[in-house]
């Protein structure tokens, strides 16, 4: 009836962009990652290094403490993203007047560069003369200053991401919740259920894979994070914001230090790559045999 | 559900949307102040608006070829990305094809790579591989279109696939017992269908491409910049020209938000529209 | 920015009318060498300040409608610029034929031979050496781009960064008079660290017991950017003796002083108290400010003192679009500890950052004849005097001389006056080739000494001790 | 957009029928049914985060890092073959 080969054509396209702009570029990363290379070093040129990179990497406590904040930013971020975002969901489930006006409100941020995202949240955050730290200032005596108290400058990088991509969560989950039958809910009140006892029992489950779906695409996209917070904190004070995309960013580009950075790169896309793997095969994956 | 006055949910919103309009409103008051006024006690309420860098904005003839650029870019992007992503994921979903989940998930992977290290290998590859005589791809249109593919190309992929599954198999079959071609099965039965999917995926691709600041950066030099690299052209040791670059974005939302406010119907639809199959 | 516009148009007027009269004998010239290289388009890499701004908007449209060949500038933010012409000239494909180099990344892109020596070309093809250009004709600044004699950087900007402080506030009698009551002695300019200290303790106090929003000084104290960085090891440490960064050259880059170094010596760590305690009398601000919100923070009136780039320094005395204190700034030198001046004026040492940078050409560069030509053409004294009133730098010694120079000068109370008298005292960024390198390595450490996590004695020697591994990865120290 | 994957698995139902050749998947000690592909990426992840782990903590007391990648090798054989 319909051939494979077919299927193959319809594929052939994805396959050969992907793979002379994403596999290729990422197998010389894994080349230069075995190698020692700073163009400004005296000597200037690759140097095999075998893997002595890798073998600095476990040691790097800058590193280190990079992957750290960065596992806390996405974990705080996308964790709060997704409450936010599921309660905006189930906020626009009702009817009532100027809906689809608001939805669209809602979804504005998700159309702002993340440089600007940074600028805006830079000169709004900015000690004394930023509104924000002005409005604490003056009304509860808080003093903000992201550029001198670490946890401020993480929190405010969270509530700018939480800002920048809330509505996509909120969108795709209102679309799932839009999807949920009646039918469960209905029998559920019958029974006597309690709110709590629907969201947990019935709601959550039937939603999990949109959820998680959700996670995935904001995890892979929180990870690699880099413009916004470049901008905000240039990944300070100290080292407090200095996530991994900033990190990496900071150590290939000015720095110039390819071979070292290439190899943080394949470390990190290797953390990444098995952290996705995990979810994905864990949460989704079993749901249905697979086949291959 | 219940029925209940929808007045709570309104003054819900009002106040959310201020959340959300807040940032924003900052990025106009940013546009129409200048910049010593910036660096001063700041007031909610805007003092007086000063148009001067939306008059240098519109005036400058190189924003207006970036803007061009921006358009191009993102627009083929997005349609190159949704028709390829729509063929796989139909691919994926009808073809028996070996490994296929492995090769869902390789296609995902592309989008996880920290973007800052690629630089280097897609700029050589750019000048140094993909030419033919003098013609390289760096600094052109159609290279930052292919290059936006490895972050664009497996969203779509990973939105379109419950798409394109949501449709049940049976109309396909039907049309190629009718002896339909398999091309017109997609062109004329399948993606009627998976319109409203197809529609969330091209604008969010768009979205995305609109907005990628640093592979276009390092990859375009004088013929293809995009908006968003014309902004980093404002911070300088001279001081950054906060205003103009505020003005220039909100510029930048003028598009997206016409473009958004258009498909906003179809984005919930589209999103709706394969759970409502299942 | 509009400023810089309509400055750009009248300096255009300017410069057509003087250009044209001084260069018309010489039109001839640039048509005839320019011959075989019409419709050859030119790309350069810049960032988008108001010098390279003028190149874009002026100099390149005229110089092509005198030689038909077009120049293309790309400006760009300072990061990225490097970025480029570093992917650019490393992997040699010749995307560009003009590269800004900054003074201090010189070094680096010298001891990598990614550019032309100038002097040399323009010797083999005596047929491109327009007789209005002469190397011998740039200041001093031209030095820090030659080597063994040979220039490889057309000078195109040039600043000091020099110690501003607001004449309003300094000769306000009621200021005066308490200043004097609670000091002891009159109000006047600091020199030394100790009175500098002392007027910003000063305002800092008068501006909270006003209620006023001022402060002593500034202070470029980003916590997360280098620019703090550059602030202290480029203008604060030299002023209390530690030169180069604290890297002894000769003693096989050596940064402790252990090893015969000085980045982590006594000197070093008095002058990071001494600017960590104005930091903490500073705008809150200075915690977020890199260059550039120093100088929107002193346009603003918020500091009565501080150092400033000198490339901010004069719009912030002209530019009333973008600054409050206008004809209000007054320009002096850096305050020092004993000895330092002698240093400086032996050749030993420096009381501030000279910085600044030029045009050069890369050798991957596919148009090298034509790039030749523009660079010449930048380089004249003819088209220098409009350069110099849209954007205030000066790289010829002629320009001072100019009519409309003296005339801004007077206006920028003297700026150009200093730059032409006092700017031997000054020096660029020491010749290393790894400039960017050790500053990434040790910014870190830094940071943390900013926020407080490390304490600043423990925090250089921590930060000397890096510099020296960083040197011995990359290969330099042995 | 990205919660698609909501409905994942009910389109995969419809793909249940008839038409889908039966491979045969012998299943291993793996909790998850795997293809060759599979088990080669979990040998290759393993492989990757033992060599880590061995830099890190054992390499320092002096074992050689080709002792990990003698067992990792061993182990992806096993997993390959049995898994």
């Amino acid at each position: 009836m319909k051939s494979n080969t077919f299927g193959w054509i319809l594929l052939a396209p994805t396959i050969v962009v992907l793979f002379f702009f994403g596999v290729l570029p990422f197998l010389y990363v894994v080349y230069v990652s075995f190698h020692q290379w700073n163009p400004f070093a005296a000597n200037p040129y690759m140097i095999y290094n075998g893997a002595g990179n890798f073998r600095q990497i476990v040691f790097d406590g800058a590193f280190l403490a990079s992957l750290g904040v960065t596992v806390a930013f996405v974990f705080f971020a996308v964790l709060t993203e997704v409450i936010v975002g599921y309660l905006l969901a189930q906020a626009f489930m009702s009817d009532f007047p100027g809906k689809a006006f608001f939805r669209t409100i809602h979804t504005l941020p998700l159309i702002i560069a993340p440089i600007i995202v940074g600028s805006i949240w830079k000169l709004m955050t900015t000690p004394s003369i930023g509104i924000i730290p002005h409005l604490l200032q003056s009304s509860v005596g808080f003093d903000l200053n992201i550029g001198q108290s670490a946890a401020a400058a993480f929190i405010i990088t969270i509530i700018m991401d939480v800002w920048h991509w809330t509505p996509l969560v909120t969108l795709t989950l209102i679309a799932a919740l839009v999807s949920l039958p009646p039918d469960p809910f209905e029998q559920a009140q019958i029974d006597g259920a309690g709110k709590w006892q629907i969201f947990w029992h019935i709601t959550l489950p039937m939603i999990a894979p949109a959820v998680m779906a959700t996670v995935f695409i904001r995890l892979m996209d929180a990870l690699r994070i880099v413009d916004e917070v470049l901008m905000l904190t240039g990944g300070g004070p100290g080292s407090a914001t200095r996530y991994i995309g900033v990190h990496i960013f900071r150590e290939v580009f000015p720095r110039t230090n390819y071979g070292y950075g290439s190899a943080i790169s394949v470390v990190v896309l290797y953390l990444t790559i098995v952290a996705c793997w995990l979810l994905y095969t864990g949460m989704l994956a079993p749901r249905k045999p697979r086949k291959s | 559900m219940k029925k209940k006055t929808p007045w709570p949910y309104v003054f819900f919103w009002v106040l959310i949307s201020f959340l959300t309009l807040f940032p924003i409103y900052w990025l106009f008051v940013i546009s129409v102040t200048p910049s010593f006024e910036l660096f001063s006690t700041p007031s909610v309420i805007l003092q007086h608006v000063d148009w001067q860098n939306y008059t240098e904005v519109i005036g400058n003839p190189t924003l207006r070829g970036y803007m061009m650029n921006s358009l191009l870019i993102s627009s083929g992007n997005a349609i190159l990305t949704t028709t390829f992503g729509f063929f796989a994921c139909y691919a994926l979903s009808r073809f028996n094809l070996s490994g296929k989940e492995s090769i869902f998930f390789w296609t995902i992977t592309n989008r996880m790579a920290p973007p800052a290290v690629f630089l280097l290998p897609l700029f050589l590859l750019l000048t140094k591989v993909y030419r033919i005589e003098g013609f390289t791809l760096l600094d052109t249109r159609i290279g930052m279109i292919l290059v936006y593919c490895t972050f664009n190309l497996p969203f779509a992929i990973w939105t379109l696939r419950p798409t394109v599954d949501g449709i049940p198999k049976e109309l396909d079959e039907a049309a190629f017992v009718d002896g339909a071609s398999p091309w017109k099965v997609i062109t004329e039965v399948v993606f009627p269908l998976c319109r409203p999917g197809l529609a969330v995926t091209l604008i969010l691709t768009w979205v995305f491409a609109w907005n990628e600041y640093l592979l276009a950066a390092t990859l375009t030099n004088f013929n293809a910049r995009t908006l968003t690299t014309g902004l980093s052209e404002y911070v300088t040791t001279t001081g950054t020209a906060w205003g103009i670059m505020a003005a220039i974005s909100i510029f930048t939302l003028i598009p997206a938000l016409i473009v958004f406010s258009v498909v906003q119907r179809h984005i919930v639809a589209g999103l709706t529209f394969g759970a409502v199959k299942g | 920015m509009n400023v810089r516009v309509k400055l750009g148009v009248t300096v255009l007027a300017v410069a057509l009318m003087s250009g044209t009269a001084l260069a018309a004998g010489n039109d001839d010239f640039w048509a005839k060498a320019a011959e075989p290289y019409k419709g050859v388009v030119l790309h350069g890499v810049t960032e988008s300040t108001p010098p390279s701004n003028y190149i874009k908007d002026v100099l390149a449209p005229e110089f092509e409608k005198k030689t038909g060949i077009k120049v293309d500038i790309e400006t760009t933010s300072w990061d990225q610029m490097y970025d480029k012409a570093i992917k650019d000239m490393e992997a040699g494909t010749g995307i560009y034929d003009v590269v800004y180099i900054e003074q201090d990344i010189i070094y680096s892109y010298l001891a990598r031979n990614f550019l032309t020596d100038i002097t040399k070309a323009l010797k083999d093809k005596p047929e491109l050496k327009a007789s209005t250009y002469d190397d011998a004709k740039f200041t001093s600044f031209a030095n820090y781009f030659k080597q063994d004699g040979d220039l490889y950087g057309v000078p195109m900007e040039a600043f000091l960064k020099i110690y501003c402080y607001r004449k309003d506030l300094f000769n306000d009698p009621e200021i005066k008079a308490a200043f004097k009551k609670q000091t002891g002695h009159d109000l006047k300019p600091a020199t030394t660290h100790e009175e500098y200290t002392e007027i910003a303790d000063f305002f800092t106090k008068w501006g909270k017991d006003h209620n006023l929003q001022l402060w002593g000084s500034t202070a470029q104290a980003h916590t997360g950017h280098p620019a703090s960085w550059y602030e202290f090891f480029e203008s604060v440490a030299p002023t209390f003796g530690v030169y180069s960064w604290g890297i002894d050259a000769s003693k096989n880059y050596a940064a402790t002083v252990e090893h015969g170094g000085a980045m982590n010596s006594d000197k070093a760590k008095a002058a990071l108290k001494w600017w960590l305690h104005l930091r903490d009398i500073a705008p809150p601000e200075s915690a977020q400010s890199t260059w550039s919100e120093v100088a929107t923070t002193f346009a603003a009136g918020r500091a009565a003192q501080g150092l400033v780039y000198g490339e901010n320094a004069a719009w912030i005395e002209t530019d009333t679009s973008k600054s409050k204190v206008t004809g209000q700034v007054g320009f002096a030198l850096p305050t020092l500890s004993p000895g330092v001046m002698d240093d400086a004026k032996s050749g030993k040492g420096y009381v501030g950052y000279y910085d600044g940078g030029a045009f050069g050409l890369p050798v991957t560069s596919k148009n090298k004849e034509a790039a030749l030509l523009f660079l010449e053409y930048i380089g004249q004294d003819e088209v220098q005097p409009g350069w110099a009133v849209a954007a205030p730098r000066i790289t010829n010694t002629a320009t001072f001389d100019a009519p409309e120079v003296k005339d801004m000068d007077v206006k920028l109370g003297g700026f150009y006056t200093m730059l032409k008298d006092e700017g031997k005292l000054f020096a660029g960024a020491p010749p290393y080739p790894f400039h960017a390198q050790v500053r990434e390595a040790t910014a870190p450490i830094f940071y943390d000494i900013l926020t407080g996590k490390i304490g600043p004695d423990e925090g250089l020697d921590k930060m000397a001790a890096k510099a020296e591994e960083e040197l011995t990865s990359l290969g330099y120290r042995k | 957009m990205a919660s698609k994957m909501e409905n994942i698995d009910k389109p995969i139902d419809i793909l249940d029928d008839a038409n889908a050749p039966p491979i045969a998947e012998k299943s291993g000690f793996l909790p998850i049914e795997t293809n060759w592909f599979d088990r080669l990426f979990i040998s290759v992840v393993i492989w990757v985060a033992m060599s880590l782990l061995w830099f890190r903590f054992i390499e320092p007391l002096g074992l050689s890092i080709w002792i990990s990648n003698v067992i990792a090798l061993a182990l992806a054989a096993f997993i390959i073959a049995k898994g």
